[in-house]
């Protein structure tokens, strides 16, 4: 099986089929487990080759930030962010915002892979710049990752980037339990199609350079709405589960006596 | 309309009409236009087969009606002078008023216009003065008796000259040519224009001229063309088609 | 006196009445344009007179649409109806020949000539009232006025024209006329409502 | 009264009488028609008449509703003061009371029936009884003459309203300008008549209808032919609805867009007129 | 006036004909009592809406009893007529376009049109929250066809006063896209949140560039289409064919 | 004087291409030689001649190809051996292909062959010549003194046409009158229209002209290459490529000069005049290679594109031999634009009237077909005056005139048709057409006989 030479260091040439193959197994799979990372990039990565990430390393090329970022190719990895520095910043400052939200979810930069499956040797610098970007996206719109909250956000970046694996992603919303179905149905989901298509791309902003900036002030540059904070909703709500089971066990007790 | 406003525009206007109608391009007069090229085709192969007198020629064109043959005649190089003769007034002056309107053809008895009928004409004093070409295009259907008339006719010719005519055979298909399709059913021809009992078949007329001495004596002096109309594509030679539509008929006069 | 308000019948009769001279000058423009070609073609001795008639035309064309914006008032809903059948009868008629032609532009010229003398009939009528009653003529009617008398002579003229080039010898000239002022008619009736 | 009739005289449906013998006609075709007045008008108006009534009421909207209008000042009368003038039976009074109540909650509107023939207000007494309002206040029966409303003070009525009434008067424009008087600056003239009907097509079957079904049918039902009679005759007489809409106007009342609102097709019309402020 | 046949010349839908006299004064719209109620009521349509009670409330202004308005012929109707008759008066001098633009050139017809749609619908504004129940009172069949012809006057005004002068078919298909993108932008209006109706303006400025885009096409397809039936009768023509 | 106008058979007016070539036609051959010709024209002719030891290293912007039959026309008249050939440039091969979907397509005789039977050595291996118009003119301009015989009116533009008047010795009522700047009066039997895409003598004739305007420019400049092409000196090829907003083209010139045709959007073609020459030049070369979004984005750009291309261009995979070599440097001063229109007349005759070349019709440059026309036209007009002289008729007659027009309004009719819906059909990304259309251009480059066809038909029919 003579491959064609790879483009870059790390490059692995699909043949039409080999592609397909690879797309449908991981699809299936991260379905079934979505804890597998690797198996996520994967399915990104063969799905978006014939026109996607053509379009949206073209969005880059007609942005003069984009372009600058194609140029200069930066690295988002734990040594080339300063964490110590990015802690004494203030509170409100994206930076800040980005390693309390790293504390909280206990996720490391360098936990992304390396993009393999990509032919043109650019757009695999941008399918790995999004990759290492979908963390600050966490912290831009403040989502968790668990399911729930990664859903909403694949929702976003699919009306952002048009990447098909952020649109297939959507799909593992159906895993979700009935309220988490119908909150990201009600409050979510539209949110995330209209702010996604009406903002800028999000893929054209110079990360590094902006951990200084306000992040509501990043937000409204950018034109996103900030949505309603999900873990405040989901403890609401246990305590309301709550409360509803201590009423009803009082009202059982006040019934039998 | 005209400068002089004596006459009365309504004659003026009729008399343009008439004038455009023997002009216009897609005219009623519009066949015999395209015929023009054929005509001159014809005499040239008739004066080249047999070692005629070289140029330039005298022409003399017989029932020249608007003067359609008469002006193309006139503006060949090889010719010297063309002089046209038509028994109806009328319509040589269209044919005069034509003329004025180009600058080649005024020039001093270029192209003389005679309102004649053959009989009128002068014969010719020496056998000399005759004309080097006589034309009769698309006149013998239309005469009663043409034994007399061709005899006319032949004293113009020079010795040495050709007489050239053009006629309709008269069969079954000529008529359903000329009179039912052509002037019926297409209307390209004015209605009332042929009489299909005049027209002359191109026997009779090689077997007249047999009998004339002193004409079409020598090999290659009596030729024929046949010719038929395609809408659409114009006037075709057709071989053999004398026998049964319009063909072209040349005679020479002996030299003597 | 102050000049009084315009009744809502006079505004009426103004409104149609410009409405259905636009759409009559439209047509006679149209019916020129399309009978040019052919006849020039056939005849080109007629090239100055066709092109001195289409000018008339297009000039009162011009007037009219000029009125219509200026006074506000709705182009007939059946323009490109009328674009299409006076093209068709332009064309047609030239087709038939020089004397169809002309005797289309007589039949077209009187049905027009008799319109604007009815209507100019109206307005005399509207002026001799207001001079009566001292309120005097307003600029615009008697502009209007004096524009009608204009453009309904120069249709005559094409009138005269027409006969001259032997509209009468066309060959179904009694049909062939009637048709046309009878569709002339018809047209004129629907664009006063339509 | 038509140009031609000398002066003095007046028309009685298509005869000419004396003036002063009219109202005496008048009286005596309605005391023969009083009882079945009712009926009468049903045949005249295939039952229609009554949602005609319905609509004219509504309409109107009588009463003022104390929750939507601000608080008026004291001095100024809580509900409107309606006089229903030959509304003998009462039919548009009680109506006009229903929905002065009801629909405005409104409980001090008064409506006053005048009516010139006894019998009819006899009749309309009766009637009351059966309602809420036998014996309140807002409701009170007097016999007058619509030309002559002396018993009423000027500019004291909200809506004078008359119902199938104002084309038996003998000068009605008399009465016109007796309501003008009557009342209130801004205060409304109401009137619901039979009028011409506009479609020539549908004209020609009404008058078939009318003309020759009707006084049959009294005949028949009423046993009284010659009133119907002169009641289709009257309707045939009575002013088209330009003619009235400008004797309203000469009156000196400002009419509303056109004047008149056609119910079915013409056959009947409200007209109205209000005063102005001056 | 005029006597022929008054049946014949009635013309088929009765509307008020649109001569406009330059010389002749044009009548008042509306008579001097009814605009006294109705302009009175008017300023009671933010708290009351366009009910009978701000129409009782107007008339109680305009010192008229409750009664008296039932001069209004067709009731709430006439109110919200008025409403529109007015605002479309005062368009013509709610805007004067400088003569020509900072940039020299004259400012084009569609920005005038664009600029008046905008003014006409900020005139709504004090009322926009009370003006689906306009709608509503429009959208009753009777009032229909008066509410299209009154929809059908605002285009008019709106093009008259931008400057636009062709009177051909553009003249009907103009009025009529204007008048559907107005009436969508007032309706879009009428749930627009947003500060100083910016999100109108937004969505009459997407209404306008499809309506520019599709005129384009329209536009290019005609002459495409003129152009090749002209080339077919040339060609036809030069093969000597008699057209 | 100049109350009697002079009489001439025929008078051209335009002293363009067109005009010369009908012009040498008629003096050289010997049926017509006897007609009064006069030539009108409004700049100097002699002035704006090309001098016969112009450098090669320095060529006009405004040039064309010329087809085989143009060339073989030219031939016949004599014109073509008074040619300046050291600047004339054969070539053999033609690349085209779309620029979204790099769908190919490559004309050239070798490849273009009927499926079986070889190519015959006889066959031509040229495509076109590409020749500056300049030369063309002064070619036929010399070829034309060499014949002699025809008033020329150098530098005197045309005040006005009218039709002549009916006097008693003449009637010239039917006969236009062309007045001179210098006052002269011309009689023309025959006046043949050679002036231009707005022509006064179409306008004289009430001859209406439709068409459509592209809202393109079209951007030309000579340049000088790095090298003198792919295919070596004597197999020259020419490229086209088609952008959603006009076709850019590389003609191939003798030696390393080339010249670039690149019709654009009128911003596109401004911002591309205004910029410095390396920057011109960078833009150029990335005309031929980049993606069309790249060429979007540095049409923005006031300056600054060579840098920019420059690193675009290690991460644009080309293939260095499928697009023409590398622009060195710009002809300076030869960069200009002209908008491109798509005009054709009613009709090409009238009443002792003929239009040819521009004047009948303006076509759009992508098939590079304009000149090519005005040669077809002059031919064929000449060849029905000789028919007319032949057989007696006045040559200024409608019915002479006839099998003029109908012998090239249709085949003019369909080039431009042909032109018009190429360019429709480029000038769209949206993704369905370019598939359709790529597969479409694959599919004909594969086959040899059709495209053998294409290339016989536009290398002139004949």
């Amino acid at each position: 099986l003579n491959r064609p030479p790879p483009n870059y260091e790390g490059h692995v040439p699909l043949t039409g089929l080999e592609r397909l193959g690879l797309a449908v197994g991981s699809g299936i799979l991260s379905f079934v487990d979505p804890r597998r990372g690797d198996l996520i990039a994967a399915f990104g990565e063969a799905t978006a080759q014939p026109y996607f990430i053509d379009q949206l390393r073209n969005r880059m090329l007609l942005n003069p930030t984009g372009r600058r970022i194609l140029r200069d190719r930066p690295r988002l990895t734990s040594t080339s962010l300063d964490i110590p520095r990015l802690r004494a910043l203030p509170s409100n400052t994206l930076g800040y915002a980005y390693i309390e939200w790293l504390d909280r979810e206990g996720v490391s930069p360098d936990t992304r892979a390396a993009v393999r499956y990509i032919d043109d040797e650019e757009c695999a610098y941008v399918m790995q710049r999004y990759r290492e970007c979908h963390d600050f996206y966490h912290a831009l719109v403040g989502l968790p990752v668990f399911r729930e909250g990664e859903v909403a956000l694949k929702a976003f970046e699919f009306a952002n980037t048009g990447l098909p694996m952020t649109g297939l992603a959507v799909f593992s919303a159906l895993t979700l339990k009935k309220a988490e179905w119908r909150r990201f149905w009600d409050i979510y989901g539209p949110w995330a199609v209209r702010n996604g298509a009406k903002s800028d791309d999000v893929i054209n902003v110079y990360w590094e350079e902006e951990l200084e900036t306000d992040v509501d002030e990043l937000r409204t540059r950018l034109g996103i709405e900030k949505p309603p904070d999900l873990r405040e909703i989901r403890k609401a709500e246990r305590e309301r589960k709550k409360r509803e089971k201590e009423a009803k066990e009082a009202a059982i007790g006040a019934a039998t006596m | 309309t005209s400068a002089n406003s004596s006459v009365d525009p309504n004659e003026v206007s009729h008399f343009n009409a008439l004038a455009s109608s023997w002009w216009d391009p897609h005219g009623p007069s519009r066949l015999l236009h395209l015929m023009n090229p054929l005509r001159h085709d014809f005499i040239s192969r008739c004066r080249a087969s047999t070692a005629s007198s070289s140029p330039p020629i005298r022409y003399l064109d017989i029932g020249c009606g608007g003067g359609i043959f008469a002006e193309s005649a006139a503006r060949l190089p090889t010719t010297a002078s063309v002089t046209a003769i038509d028994p109806t007034p009328e319509v040589l002056r269209v044919a005069e008023a034509h003329k004025r309107r180009d600058p080649a053809l005024m020039a001093p008895n270029k192209l003389t216009y005679l309102n004649k009928s053959i009989e009128e004409l002068p014969v010719p004093s020496s056998p000399a003065e005759g004309y080097d070409v006589v034309s009769v295009f698309e006149v013998l259907e239309h005469v009663s008796a043409p034994g007399p008339f061709l005899e006319r006719v032949m004293q113009q010719v020079r010795p040495g000259g050709w007489l050239v005519l053009s006629t309709i055979a008269r069969t079954w298909t000529s008529w359903m040519v000329t009179n039912v399709v052509a002037e019926d059913v297409l209307g390209i021809v004015p209605k009332g224009t042929h009489e299909w009992s005049k027209y002359v078949n191109e026997g009779e007329l090689k077997e007249w001229f047999g009998r004339q001495k002193g004409w079409g004596g020598g090999v290659g002096e009596m030729r024929v063309m046949g010719v038929v109309y395609v809408p659409g594509l114009g006037w075709k030679e057709v071989p053999g088609g004398e026998g049964w539509g319009n063909y072209f008929f040349g005679v020479r006069r002996d030299e003597v | 006196p102050p000049r009084r308000p315009l009744t809502e019948a006079q505004k009426d009769f103004l409104d149609s009445a410009l409405r259905v001279n636009q759409a009559g000058e439209l047509a006679a423009t149209l019916i020129y344009t399309a009978q040019t070609p052919p006849i020039v073609r056939a005849h080109p001795h007629l090239r100055p007179l066709m092109k001195h008639m289409y000018d008339q035309e297009a000039g009162h064309f011009d007037y009219f649409n000029k009125l219509l914006a200026k006074h506000r008032v709705r182009p007939t809903a059946m323009y490109p109806i009328w674009q299409a059948a006076a093209t068709a009868l332009g064309w047609g008629t030239a087709i038939m020949g020089r004397e169809a032609a002309m005797a289309c532009t007589e039949a077209v010229e009187t049905e027009i000539g008799e319109h604007y003398n009815e209507q100019l009939r109206v307005l005399l009528d509207w002026a001799e009232k207001l001079e009566k009653s001292g309120e005097g003529v307003s600029e615009e009617f008697a502009v209007l006025i004096k524009e009608l008398r204009r453009i309904r002579d120069e249709e005559l003229e094409h009138l005269d024209h027409a006969v001259e080039h032997d509209a009468k010898e066309a060959k179904p000239y009694e049909l062939l006329t009637n048709v046309i002022r009878g569709g002339c008619r018809t047209a004129i009736w629907i664009s006063e409502r339509v | 009264k038509s140009p031609q009739d000398e002066p003095g005289t007046t028309h009685f449906g298509f005869q000419t009488v004396a003036e002063a013998l009219k109202e005496q006609k008048v009286a005596g075709v309605f005391s023969s028609v009083a009882s079945s007045y009712d009926t009468m008008n049903d045949f005249m108006s295939l039952g229609i008449h009554r949602l005609w009534k319905d609509h004219f009421v509504r309409n109107l909207n009588p009463g003022r509703n104390p929750l939507t209008s601000p608080p008026s000042s004291p001095s100024e009368p809580q509900g409107w003061n309606i006089l229903d003038i030959a509304g003998g039976t009462g039919d548009i009074a009680f109506r006009m009371l229903d929905h002065a109540s009801t629909i405005n909650n409104d409980a001090h509107t008064t409506v006053t029936v005048a009516d010139i023939n006894p019998d009819m207000l006899a009749e309309g007494r009766k009637r009351s009884l059966a309602t809420p309002y036998a014996r309140s206040p807002r409701l009170k029966f007097i016999e007058a003459n619509a030309e002559k409303l002396d018993m009423i003070p000027d500019s004291s009525v909200d809506l004078y309203t008359v119902a199938f009434g104002i084309r038996n008067f003998t000068h009605k424009d008399v009465a016109l300008r007796e309501a003008y008087r009557v009342l209130k600056p801004g205060g409304v003239f109401a009137c619901l008549e039979f009028s011409k009907v506009n479609n020539p097509l549908f004209d020609a079957v009404y008058k078939r209808w009318s003309f020759s079904a009707i006084p049959l049918i009294g005949q028949l039902v009423a046993g009284d032919r010659d009133s119907y009679q002169y009641l289709v005759e009257s309707i045939e007489r009575f002013p088209s609805q330009e003619e009235f809409r400008d004797m309203i106007k000469e009156a000196g009342f400002l009419v509303p867009g056109q004047g008149w609102e056609d119910l079915s097709l013409g056959i009947a019309a409200i007209h109205k007129g209000v005063k102005p402020l001056r | 006036m005029y006597q022929k046949g008054v049946f014949l010349r009635q013309p088929l839908w009765k509307q008020r004909s649109a001569y406009h006299s330059y010389e002749h004064p044009e009548s008042p719209p509306f008579p001097p009592a009814e605009s006294a109620i109705l302009s009175a009521s008017l300023s009671h349509v933010p708290d009351h809406g366009f009910t009978s009670t701000a129409l009782k409330l107007g008339a109680r202004d305009a010192g008229y009893p409750d009664v008296s308005t039932n001069l209004l012929p067709r009731g709430v109707y006439d109110l919200v007529n008025y409403h529109l008759v007015t605002q479309r008066l005062a368009l013509r001098d709610a805007l004067q376009f400088p003569s020509d633009a900072e940039n020299g050139k004259p400012i084009g017809v569609g920005s005038k049109v664009r600029a008046l749609t905008l003014a006409r619908l900020r005139a709504n504004a004090p009322i926009v929250h009370r003006w689906q129940e306009a709608l509503a009172i429009m959208a009753q069949p009777g009032y229909v066809p008066a509410s299209l012809a009154e929809l059908a006057r605002l285009a008019d005004e709106i093009w008259f006063l931008a400057g636009d002068t062709s009177v051909d078919m553009s003249w009907y298909t103009k009025r009529a896209t204007l008048s559907a993108v107005y009436s969508a932008s007032e309706v879009f209006m009428t749930q627009d949140t947003s500060a100083d109706f910016v999100d109108t303006e937004r969505f009459l400025d997407a209404r306008l560039a499809d309506l520019t885009k599709v005129g384009g096409l329209i536009g290019a397809l005609g002459e495409w289409v003129g152009y090749t039936g002209h080339s077919v009768v040339n060609v036809l023509r030069s093969k000597g064919v008699r057209i | 004087s100049a109350t009697t106008p002079e009489v001439y058979d025929v008078v051209c007016v335009g002293g363009g291409p067109a005009g010369l070539s009908l012009l040498t036609s008629l003096r050289a051959s010997p049926v017509t030689s006897a007609l009064k010709v006069a030539l009108v024209e409004g700049q100097d002719l002699y002035k704006s001649r090309l001098r016969s030891d112009a450098p090669l290293d320095s060529f006009s912007n405004r040039c064309s190809s010329l087809t085989p039959a143009s060339v073989r026309n030219l031939q016949e008249i004599g014109a073509w051996n008074h040619v300046n050939h050291a600047r004339v440039q054969a070539y053999q091969e033609m690349q085209v292909w779309d620029g979204v979907s790099d769908a190919r397509i490559s004309f050239d005789w070798d490849s273009a062959r009927p499926l079986l039977s070889p190519r015959k050595p006889t066959q031509p291996t040229t495509i076109a010549y590409m020749i500056e118009n300049v030369n063309t003119t002064t070619a036929l301009l010399s070829r034309l003194s060499e014949l002699g015989g025809v008033d020329i009116f150098s530098a005197s533009r045309v005040e006005s046409i009218e039709l002549g008047a009916d006097t008693e010795q003449l009637d010239l009522s039917s006969w236009p009158i062309v007045t001179l700047s210098n006052g002269r009066t011309l009689a023309a039997r025959l006046l043949v229209g050679a002036d231009g895409a707005n022509s006064p003598v179409r306008t004289f004739a009430g001859i209406a002209s439709r068409g459509f305007d592209y809202n393109r420019h079209g951007v030309v400049a000579s340049l000088k290459l790095e090298g003198p092409g792919w295919g070596g000196p004597n197999h020259k090829i020419a490229y086209q490529r088609f952008l959603p907003t006009g076709p850019i083209a590389m003609l191939p010139l003798p030696g390393d000069m080339a010249t670039l045709v690149w019709s654009t959007t009128p911003e596109r073609a401004a911002t591309l005049k205004s910029l410095a020459p390396n920057d011109f030049v960078a833009m150029v070369n990335a005309g031929f290679r980049l993606s069309p979004t790249e060429l979007e984005y540095l049409h923005t750009l006031p300056s600054g594109q060579e840098e920019e291309i420059a690193w675009r261009e290690k991460h644009t995979r080309v293939d260095e031999r499928s697009v023409p070599m590398r622009v060195a440097s710009v002809q300076q001063g030869t960069v200009a634009s002209f908008p491109l229109r798509m005009r054709h007349a009613d009709t090409y005759t009238g009443e002792r009237v003929a239009l040819v070349g521009d004047a009948a019709h303006t076509i759009h440059p992508l098939a590079g077909q304009g000149l090519n026309q005005g040669q077809g036209d002059a031919a064929s007009l000449a060849q029905t005056i000789s028919e007319a002289v032949k057989s007696g008729q006045d040559i200024g007659s409608t019915l002479a005139l006839e099998s003029y027009n109908s012998d090239r309004y249709a085949e003019n009719n369909t080039m431009l048709g042909v032109c018009d819906k190429l360019h429709r059909l480029y000038s769209t990304e949206a993704w369905p057409v370019v598939g359709l259309r790529s597969v479409g251009l694959r599919a004909v480059d594969a086959m040899g006989p059709l495209k053998g066809f294409l290339m016989g038909r536009a290398a002139g029919g004949s």
